[in-house]
């Protein structure tokens, strides 16, 4: 098991390097960053100056060279719009994206999860078709559209809720939270729901879908057969057996609701990293996608190690397939 | 073909669809949806893509049913029953032509990321060892792209291949930028769920007939595995119809005199405080319908599909 | 027809009749020092965290046997004591850990990896011990009968397949038209006997039943038992049978093989072996046959715990619960000798003590 | 008293080509501290049966009439709440698919405790010492050790007698064990044997055995009942339906037992198989098979009629009819 | 009195010479002061400065105003002007197009300083009006002497915090989150409006920036997005201060290819046809675009200066009337009676509602038969494209940085060359007249003479149809109704114009 995670840990190495490879390629069709640093009446003598002062004229190898050799340490460099550390920038908004993720994916699975569950068990009725039916509505309607129709309802008219920012932060060490604060929370709320509306009816059509084909099994009748309690039957014993697609699609949303809030976070002005990068992508900020990018690769590579880590520990039949070597 | 086709009617599938008015509901709607943006040339009352006929003067009008007389006294008045948009195209024959590009972009990614994926998380989880790590780890490359950038990447590859074909190329761009980045999801499921199958005794049955690894994968594990990708495609149809509209918008999706569903969910949505509700609603009701019957009819076939259900 | 060992290509099936054991030729199936161990362990962590030591479960260890054309090898003995486990590895499912086993003069596990592997396929099939689990749930028995045909292109219309489906669901007593259904709507012996039906389309030559008629009734038993004997006189099948019931391991068997912990104790044809039995976990095994017609009357099982595979005893592994055992039992492990006609693993026997 | 007693039931699948009867009519009892063998035709139903005394029948399947009663309550109508607390208490069942009736994700030590704190109110040391000891019951080596294994650790016959430790973890009233001992080896086999046989004499337990194996059924049971066809054919005490069947289908089954002493090349078999759900001939279900059908047998059903000590369901044995030549 | 003011973007930088951006100068404006800002009118206002004049053609003497004192205490002198200057010169600076044209600037005493420009430099005092002072002994204690300096990677205190003579100090700043400003109690001038505290956040999303004014979570949100400009005027506390901002939109065309990179027309370059270019021109409606695309909130123009721009002339301002029959006939008369296609590039996030404009744009062409393929973009890679004049028709706005028309006519009008002329010429139009006329009004002197010379280069420029200008977008700012505020047609905001009603 520990070869397992080193070796894990030695390709994830490899997958940073590609990722960073791809991100270098991408950058020569994402724009250029000096229209956008020089103003208006910059000369093209300037132009040129600023363009091999950042190295952009180098060939493509050198200047991905340049860049491994910093990253390895470490460093990406200063934004280019912002002129800050990158590695600061990053670490100034990874909290509120954090935050923002961790309470959307624990919105969508508290209540994701124990829908699915239940709409699988009253298969059929109104309530779990009602259900159903509202679930279509997170995975179809765009998340713009359902964080503008939240703001028009909930600041606007009933003025309950604000429309945009993070409120009040507390500072704890280098890590600024909003989730100490009412007025945090306050805020938290429509972009918490706006980002958790798809993973929520992702889950829950998700474990609905796999609790139907374990509440088939002999297994289950079983159980039911020892009289064991419905919560024992449903929770303990179906459910655990369903999380390995689970766990996986899970795993995958929770990287991409830390990767990919762009939408909510534009939406909402939430000042975490997808409003970063997407300021990064419109002014062409390369330093800062690519450390973005290096660190989302990170996340999912850690996410999917412990979702391959957490396959083992819920099924033991994969445990002595990998052990015993095959 | 006659016989294939009545045979598959009275066939297990065929029975079920029968006897389900949900799948019926939602192949109807489906069957709707697809015929009006298939046809569109026919059914929708105006061309909302020739420019000539849009009358900037009846831009955002309100739905009615009433005809709208227009500047010129040699044409004829106008209905435009869900209104018009902000350039004066009638949103109902945009919808109409608009789902066509949505449905093409959404259902052909989705099956082609279905495919790539599934494919490759069979193959990972089957045969395991150095195929599965390297699988799995590209997984977590494609991962860390969002399919802004690799839209952008595959359009400016694109564009420097075929300069001249920008319309023709963002149709492919579209589809392989979401195909790219989606099969992910697809193949760490199927992988996930190949794991657990694989040491089953009906798929060393198989191996015991002989049956060749391949064939052992397709048609021993595939069926079993199938649960999950099937919530996930019927799900991912709306994301890629979404993620359509935000490529377009970026500029490497279709251009805006010719909007998408989702580009007129996405234009709409600015126009929603100003009280032009019409604009996104309508649009959106249309994407929440052919998302319904998808997702219904996914519902419907999984059920269909597992012999134990019926 | 003489079937030359080792000849390069398969042999074709021998015709009905000609399945008759020639005493010169080699053994069709060859198992020499068959081994297979498991790794139990607990997860890693654990076991560093609880000082846990690795545990290995020697499954199989060390077995070797020969069964000739036409021939029908028992294995019988408890419950866990490697008889699934011999069976697939004989099939290719496992790996050997060690040894190996030839098929008509091949090396079968070297075979199984090579392309021509799937012609040995279609010569050996299995009967698994579990039906239920060993029919993919998803397809109509149908399919699933015919997929061996299928696969080795024994027959190619669709329509002639259907048909061969049905005589092969008929003769294992199922009715043609059940082809339509699915696993789950059978009951456990007529999974069983769908199961059964699947290993014989291809024909095969060696066939490898795990406990093939535990889960049906003795008539549909003695169906099945009739189809199996009948195939072996008209083509010659060979057999390996795993069965816990003696009664019909009697009925169907030529040898014997008595298995113990991972290793054959006594191997033995079927009348020395039920009317001599010499190793003395084989006499207990027979004392414990339940007899029809003494009705309520109970009967002596084998005395004495069931060893733990995990950590099994030293010497003979049957000493714990041997009424023979002495010192040299304890520590020195008998090797399986030819004595008195039956090849048998104990040093009392050896000894000449029972 | 009766334990158990089991009245007309039906049991029915409906299917888009019709609807199947499995279980038509069936009607036993079982007294305390008795042992029911029930045979038959592998397909007949008697897996169907159990599954239906302890309300467990997989949908479509349904009971369609009829009636159980436990102990003089009935319980075929009770809502599930309530049924829980006779499953595994009051009935405990063994089901006949050892390798999937245990769920793979945890170990068995778990599965096993979690079964006895749900009925009975113990600690969880107290639970796991039960547990051990009951592994130890059914014959598991090294049973403390192996407790915290995952079943597909355990070879076929040790999963079994897992399924078995876990029906019985709750002592309940009523076992329904399908096939117990199939999986088992000879020795093992006794042991489970003595195992029932302990339970019903020391706790007046009943056991509803079903088998096919004839010398589990001599050995252990008080009475029989044989099934054909989703019917009783046959049900008496075990010691006449064994050596004197009354019916014609307990007679070919008997006689197509191996036996250990004589040599034969083939075995006996009834032809012919049983008729398929949807195509049961009217009339007594046996007598396209039957070697001694005679004239009403294909249009008049029979019901279990008085045949010597033990009561079986042909014509054969109408008192008040003449026999056919 | 508390003002919270929002944004579509943040400033990104404190430090005033870091980016030419009209957002951060504007922002960071009330922090640090130029020596010669503007009045509300736009005319030049003495703020460092309290006079200037012109000792010789390429001399400017400047009197800096005295007992003015940084946010920190200390006294601001000439050294601090000569230092700042220099700054702007420096690697990292954004703001060495505004001094580039500056010899040397000298120290004539503690109060006085000599700015001598390389050759005869007009418009000094307007070009320079936006180069902020800092002080130097606070730069020198920061290690702020030069701009954050990105190829270097180190970072720079001036980022984040300011020291300025301004008439608002910097307490917080949290980029794209917060920054607030208090009001300077030791300020030199006097400060018109009462706001105590202005705090100010960027709102990216134009619904969200709208949905916090309606809800009252800001009091000052700019823009308003043209078509919620009426929800804004209907509620209950907020209003709308629409006004003529400076920039000018326009539309340009390849006319120096032979042949178009993306069009049908093969072989020939149907741009170099002034007929072709005019029934462009005539055919696009620009009222109908006004009304509808804008909503109003857009003042049709025919020159490529606004009002407010020095140089620009009313009586010049008249376009070719809309005539699509004209149109018509004037691409057959250039024989393209069936019309052609072309490719229009065209940013979408760029200027006020710029898709849809160029989208009416392609529908007007339509009906004189010119097929558009519309290709709208996100800037992020629309500019780079157009600026490789990698295109064929695009859209372009511009705002002339020194408020002069000879930065349009040498930027958007001049033949391009690799000195900068013409850089944003992207359609290289040429013309030897106009060239010249640039080139002379640039050193000229004499006003009236240099006005002239500008207004002959704009009828040069407008009978040649060199590009197709379309309208000055409108200012539109969101103002809650307690709030009174001075709107400037460059779109700058400064705090101490703000006043807010009991
Ligand atoms: N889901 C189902 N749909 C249709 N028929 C079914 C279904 N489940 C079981 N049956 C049928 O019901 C009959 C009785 O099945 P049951 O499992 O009770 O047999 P059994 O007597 O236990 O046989 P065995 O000894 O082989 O286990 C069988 O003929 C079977 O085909
Ligand atoms: N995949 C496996 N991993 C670990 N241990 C295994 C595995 N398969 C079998 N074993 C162990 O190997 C031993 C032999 O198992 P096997 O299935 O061959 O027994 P068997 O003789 O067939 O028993 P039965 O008659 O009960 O089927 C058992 O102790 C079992 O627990
Ligand atoms: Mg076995
Ligand atoms: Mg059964």
């Amino acid at each position: 098991m520990i070869a397992f995670i080193v070796r894990r840990l030695i390709q994830a190495v490899v997958v940073l390097v590609v990722v960073a490879f791809i991100a270098f390629l991408l950058f020569q069709y994402v724009g250029d960053p000096v229209v956008f640093l020089l103003g208006q009446d910059a000369s093209p003598q300037q132009i040129r100056e600023l363009r091999s002062a950042l190295g952009l004229d180098q060939p493509f190898f050198v200047q991905f060279w340049h860049f491994l050799g910093n990253a390895a340490q470490g460093e990406f460099g200063l934004s280019l719009r912002q002129g800050a550390k990158v590695s600061r920038l990053i670490a100034e908004r990874f909290p509120a994206t954090f935050e923002l993720a961790v309470v959307a994916a624990l919105l969508a699975l508290l209540l994701g999860v124990p829908l699915g569950v239940y709409t699988a068990l009253r298969r059929g009725t109104a309530a779990s078709q009602g259900v159903m039916t509202l679930s279509l509505l997170g995975v179809s309607l765009p998340p713009f559209l359902i964080g503008i129709l939240l703001i028009l309802v909930f600041s606007v008219t009933l003025g309950w809720a604000p429309s945009f920012g993070r409120g009040e932060t507390v500072q704890v060490g280098w890590w600024s939270t909003g989730l100490l604060t009412l007025d945090g929370w306050h805020h938290l709320v429509l972009p918490a729901i706006t980002l958790a509306a798809f993973q929520l009816a992702l889950i829950l059509r998700l474990v609905r879908a796999e609790m139907l084909e374990v509440l088939r099994t002999d297994y289950i009748k079983f159980a039911r057969a020892r009289g064991l309690p419905d919560r024992a039957v449903h929770f303990g014993h179906a459910l655990k057996n369903t999380l390995v697609p689970v766990m996986t699609v899970i795993g995958l949303q929770l990287g991409q609701l830390i990767a990919f809030s762009i939408i909510t976070e534009t939406v909402f002005q939430w000042p975490g990293m997808g409003l970063l990068f997407i300021q990064a992508v419109t002014f062409a900020d390369i330093p800062m996608m690519a450390a973005y990018l290096c660190l989302i690769a990170l996340i999912f590579v850690v996410i999917n190690l412990v979702v391959d880590l957490l396959y083992f520990a819920v099924d033991p039949r994969l445990r002595v397939a990998t052990a015993g070597g095959h | 073909m006659k016989a294939v086709l009545s045979r598959w009617f009275d066939g297990d599938v065929g029975y079920s669809f029968r006897t389900s008015p949900v799948a019926m509901l939602a192949a109807a709607i489906a069957f709707v949806c697809i015929f009006c943006a298939a046809f569109a040339e026919l059914v929708a009352p105006h061309d909302p893509f020739d420019l000539v006929t849009l009358e900037l003067g009846h831009a955002r009008l309100k739905p009615s049913l009433e005809a709208h007389a227009m500047p010129n006294p040699q044409d004829a008045p106008r209905h435009y029953y869900l209104g018009t948009d902000d350039q004066g195209r009638d949103i109902l024959s945009t919808i109409m032509y608009g789902a066509r590009i949505s449905l093409v972009v959404g259902l052909v990614s989705v099956l082609l990321s279905m495919l790539i994926g599934v494919g490759l998380g069979l193959l990972a989880g089957f045969r395991g060892g150095w195929i599965d790590g390297f699988l799995m780890r590209l997984c977590d490359v494609m991962l860390s792209f969002p399919p802004i950038l690799v839209a952008l990447l595959i359009a400016g590859v694109g564009r420097a291949l075929f300069p001249n074909a920008h319309t023709s190329v963002a149709f492919g761009v579209l589809i392989l930028a979401i195909t790219l980045t989606g099969w992910v999801q697809y193949a760490r499921t199927v992988r996930g769920s190949t794991l657990v199958e694989r040491h089953k005794e009906y798929v060393q049955a198989a191996r015991v007939t002989g049956v060749a690894p391949l064939r052992i994968m397709l048609r021993h594990v595939l069926p079993n595995v199938t649960g999950p990708v099937m919530v996930l495609a019927t799900v991912q149809v709306a994301t890629a119809i979404i993620t359509e509209a935000t490529l377009s918008f970026l500029g490497v999706g279709v251009p805006p005199t010719s909007p998408s569903l989702g580009t007129l969910i996405q234009v709409g949505n600015n126009y929603l405080f100003s009280g032009e509700w019409w604009i996104t609603v309508f649009p959106a009701v249309m994407l929440i319908l052919i998302v319904l019957s998808v997702n219904l009819l996914g519902d419907w076939l999984r059920d269909a599909l597992n012999p134990k259900l019926r | 027809m003489t079937v030359v060992a080792g000849s390069p290509h398969p042999s074709p099936l021998p015709q009905a009749g000609e399945g008759a054991k020639l005493a010169s030729a080699p053994p069709l199936v060859q198992a020499h020092d068959l081994a297979k161990t498991f790794d139990v362990s607990v997860p890693w962590l654990n076991r560093v965290l609880e000082r846990r030591p690795r545990q290995l479960l020697h499954a199989v260890d060390g077995v070797g046997f020969e069964i000739a054309r036409g021939q029908t090898l028992a294995l019988v003995g408890e419950s866990g004591c490697g008889k699934s486990t011999v069976a697939r590895l004989l099939v290719g499912l496992y790996e050997p850990t060690r040894g190996g086993f030839t098929f008509d003069g091949q090396d079968a596990h070297a075979a199984f990896r090579t392309p021509e592997g799937r012609k040995l396929r279609r010569r050996i099939q299995m009967i698994f011990q579990d039906p239920y689990a060993s029919l993919n749930p998803r397809w109509r028995v149908e399919d699933i009968v015919a997929e061996p045909l299928k696969e080795h292109g024994l027959i190619a219309g669709a329509a002639d397949r259907r048909t061969r489906v049905g005589e092969l669901l008929a003769s294992v007593g199922l009715s043609p038209q059940d082809m339509v259904r699915y696993p789950h709507q059978f009951s456990g012996g007529q999974r069983q006997r769908i199961s059964i039906a699947r290993a014989l389309a291809t024909h095969p030559e060696f066939l490898v039943c795990d406990e093939p008629t535990s889960a049906l009734d003795v008539s549909v038993q003695a169906q099945v038992l009739n189809i199996m004997k009948d195939l072996q006189r008209q083509r010659g099948l060979t057999y390996l049978f795993i069965s816990h019931n003696l009664a019909v391991v009697r009925h169907v068997s030529d040898q014997v093989g008595v298995m113990y912990l991972g290793r054959i104790v006594e191997l033995a044809g079927k009348h020395q072996l039920f009317g001599q039995p010499q190793h003395p976990y084989t006499r207990m095994l027979l004392d414990a046959i339940p007899k029809m017609h003494e009705t309520g009357r109970a009967r002596t099982a084998v005395q004495g715990e069931v060893p733990n595979p995990l950590n099994p005893p030293g010497g003979c592994t049957f000493n714990p619960r041997c009424p023979h055992a002495n010192e040299r039992c304890r520590v020195e492990r008998p090797a399986l000798l030819e004595i008195r006609g039956v090849r048998v693993a104990c040093h009392a026997v050896e000894e000449g003590r029972i | 008293m009766t334990l158990l007693q089991v009245q007309d039931l039906v049991v029915e699948f409906p299917t888009r080509r019709g609807t199947l009867r499995a279980l038509d009519r069936i009607s036993f009892e079982i007294a305390p501290g008795e042992i029911l063998g029930v045979v038959g035709e592998s397909g007949a139903g008697k897996s169907l049966t159990g599954a239906a005394i302890i309300g467990l029948l997989e949908p479509p399947g349904r009971i369609a009439s009829g009636q159980v009663v436990l102990e003089g309550e009935r319980i075929d109508d009770l809502p599930p709440a309530h049924l829980r607390h006779i499953r595994g208490r009051k009935i405990g069942a063994i089901f006949q698919d050892p390798l999937t009736s245990l769920n793979p994700l945890y170990t068995i030590g778990r599965q096993l405790v979690e079964t006895i704190q749900a009925h009975l109110p113990v600690d969880n040391a107290e639970a796991r010492r039960r547990a051990v000891s009951l592994l130890e019951d059914t014959g598991i080596p090294a049973a403390a050790e192996r407790i915290d294994h995952f079943p597909h650790q355990f070879s076929g016959g040790m999963r079994q007698r897992v399924v078995i430790a876990l029906a019985l973890a709750a002592e309940p009233r009523l076992i329904v064990a399908d096939e117990p001992t199939t999986a088992l080896d000879v020795s093992i086999q006794a042991q489970i044997i003595q195992l029932l046989k302990r339970l019903c004499r020391d706790r007046g337990a009943a056991v509803m055995l079903i088998t096919h194996d004839m010398g589990v059924i001599a050995e252990t049971c008080d009475r029989v009942a044989v099934m054909y066809a989703g019917r009783i054919a046959e049900i008496g005490p075990v010691h006449e339906v064994i050596h004197q069947p009354a019916h014609p289908y307990t007679l070919g089954l008997m006689a197509s037992i191996p036996d250990m002493e004589g040599e034969r090349e083939r075995l006996n078999q009834i032809d012919g198989a049983m008729p398929r759900l949807n195509a049961i001939p009217p009339g007594c279900a046996y007598h396209p098979r039957c070697p001694r059908a005679f004239g009403r047998c294909d249009r008049q059903r029979p019901e279990l009629l008085h045949a010597g000590a033990t009561q079986a369901a042909c014509w054969l044995h109408d008192a008040n009819a003449e026999l056919a030549a | 009195q508390t003002v919270r003011i929002a944004n579509q973007g943040d400033a990104l930088s404190m430090d005033p010479h870091s980016l030419n951006e009209s957002l951060q100068l504007s922002v960071d404006g009330n922090v640090y002061e130029p020596l010669v800002g503007r009045n509300k009118d736009l005319s030049l206002a003495p703020i460092l400065a309290t006079s200037w004049k012109q000792t010789s053609p390429t001399v400017w003497r400047f009197e800096l105003r005295k007992n003015v004192q940084f946010h920190d205490g200390k006294p601001f002198t000439a050294d601090d002007v000569l230092f700042s200057f220099a700054r702007t010169q420096a690697e990292g600076s954004d703001m060495k197009s505004y001094t580039n044209d500056i010899k040397e600037v000298r120290k004539v005493n503690d109060h006085a300083i000599e700015i001598e420009t390389k050759s005869p430099f007009p418009i000094l005092p307007d070009v320079i009006s936006l180069v902020y002072i800092m002080s130097k002994k606070w730069c020198e204690e920061n290690q702020a002497t030069r701009p954050v300096d990105r190829r270097k990677g180190i970072e720079n205190a001036a980022s984040f915090r300011a020291n300025g003579t301004g008439p608002y100090r910097l307490r917080e700043r949290q980029p794209n989150v917060r920054t607030t400003f208090v009001r300077n109690g030791a300020y030199w001038g006097k400060i018109d409006g009462n706001a105590q505290e202005v705090i100010f956040t960027p709102i990216g999303n134009d619904a969200t920036r709208v949905a916090a004014l309606l809800s009252g979570e800001v009091d000052v949100m700019e823009p308003v997005p043209v078509q919620d400009i009426d929800r804004v005027n209907g509620s209950p506390n907020a209003k709308v201060m629409v006004g003529p901002e400076l920039r000018t939109i326009f539309l340009g065309m390849d006319q120096s290819r032979n042949e178009l990179l993306y069009s049908s027309v093969k072989g020939k370059n149907p741009f170099k046809d002034k007929r072709v270019r005019q029934a462009f021109y005539q055919a696009i409606d620009i009222d109908g675009i006004q009304k509808t695309v804008m909503r109003g909130a857009s003042k049709p123009t025919g020159l490529m200066v606004g009002p407010g721009i020095n140089g620009f002339d009313a009586n010049l301002n008249k376009r070719l009337p809309y005539d699509p029959e004209g149109a018509k006939k004037l691409l057959a008369d250039a024989g393209y009676p069936g019309g052609f296609e072309v490719t229009m590039n065209c940013p979408n996030d760029r200027y006020v509602n710029d898709a849809r404009i160029c989208q009416a744009v392609a529908a007007n062409l339509a009906r004189i038969g010119v097929k558009i393929n519309l290709a709208a973009e996100t800037k992020g890679t629309y500019f780079p494209k157009i600026l490789r004049r990698d295109t064929s028709f695009y859209m372009l706005g511009w705002t002339p940085g020194t408020y002069d028309a000879h930065n349009a006519l040498n930027a958007l009008m001049a033949c391009p060359d690799d000195k900068g002329t013409g850089q944003f010429n992207l359609g290289s139009y040429c013309s030897q007249k106009l060239d010249q006329l640039t080139r002379q009004i640039q050193s000229e002197t004499d006003k009236a003479k240099r006005s002239a010379m500008i207004q002959e280069a704009f009828k040069v420029h407008s009978d040649d149809i060199g590009h197709l200008p379309l309208h000055q977008q409108s200012l539109a700012w969101g103002v809650a109704k307690k709030v009174d505020m001075v709107q400037l047609a460059d779109n700058f905001m400064p705090f101490k114009w703000i006043t807010v009603k009991k």
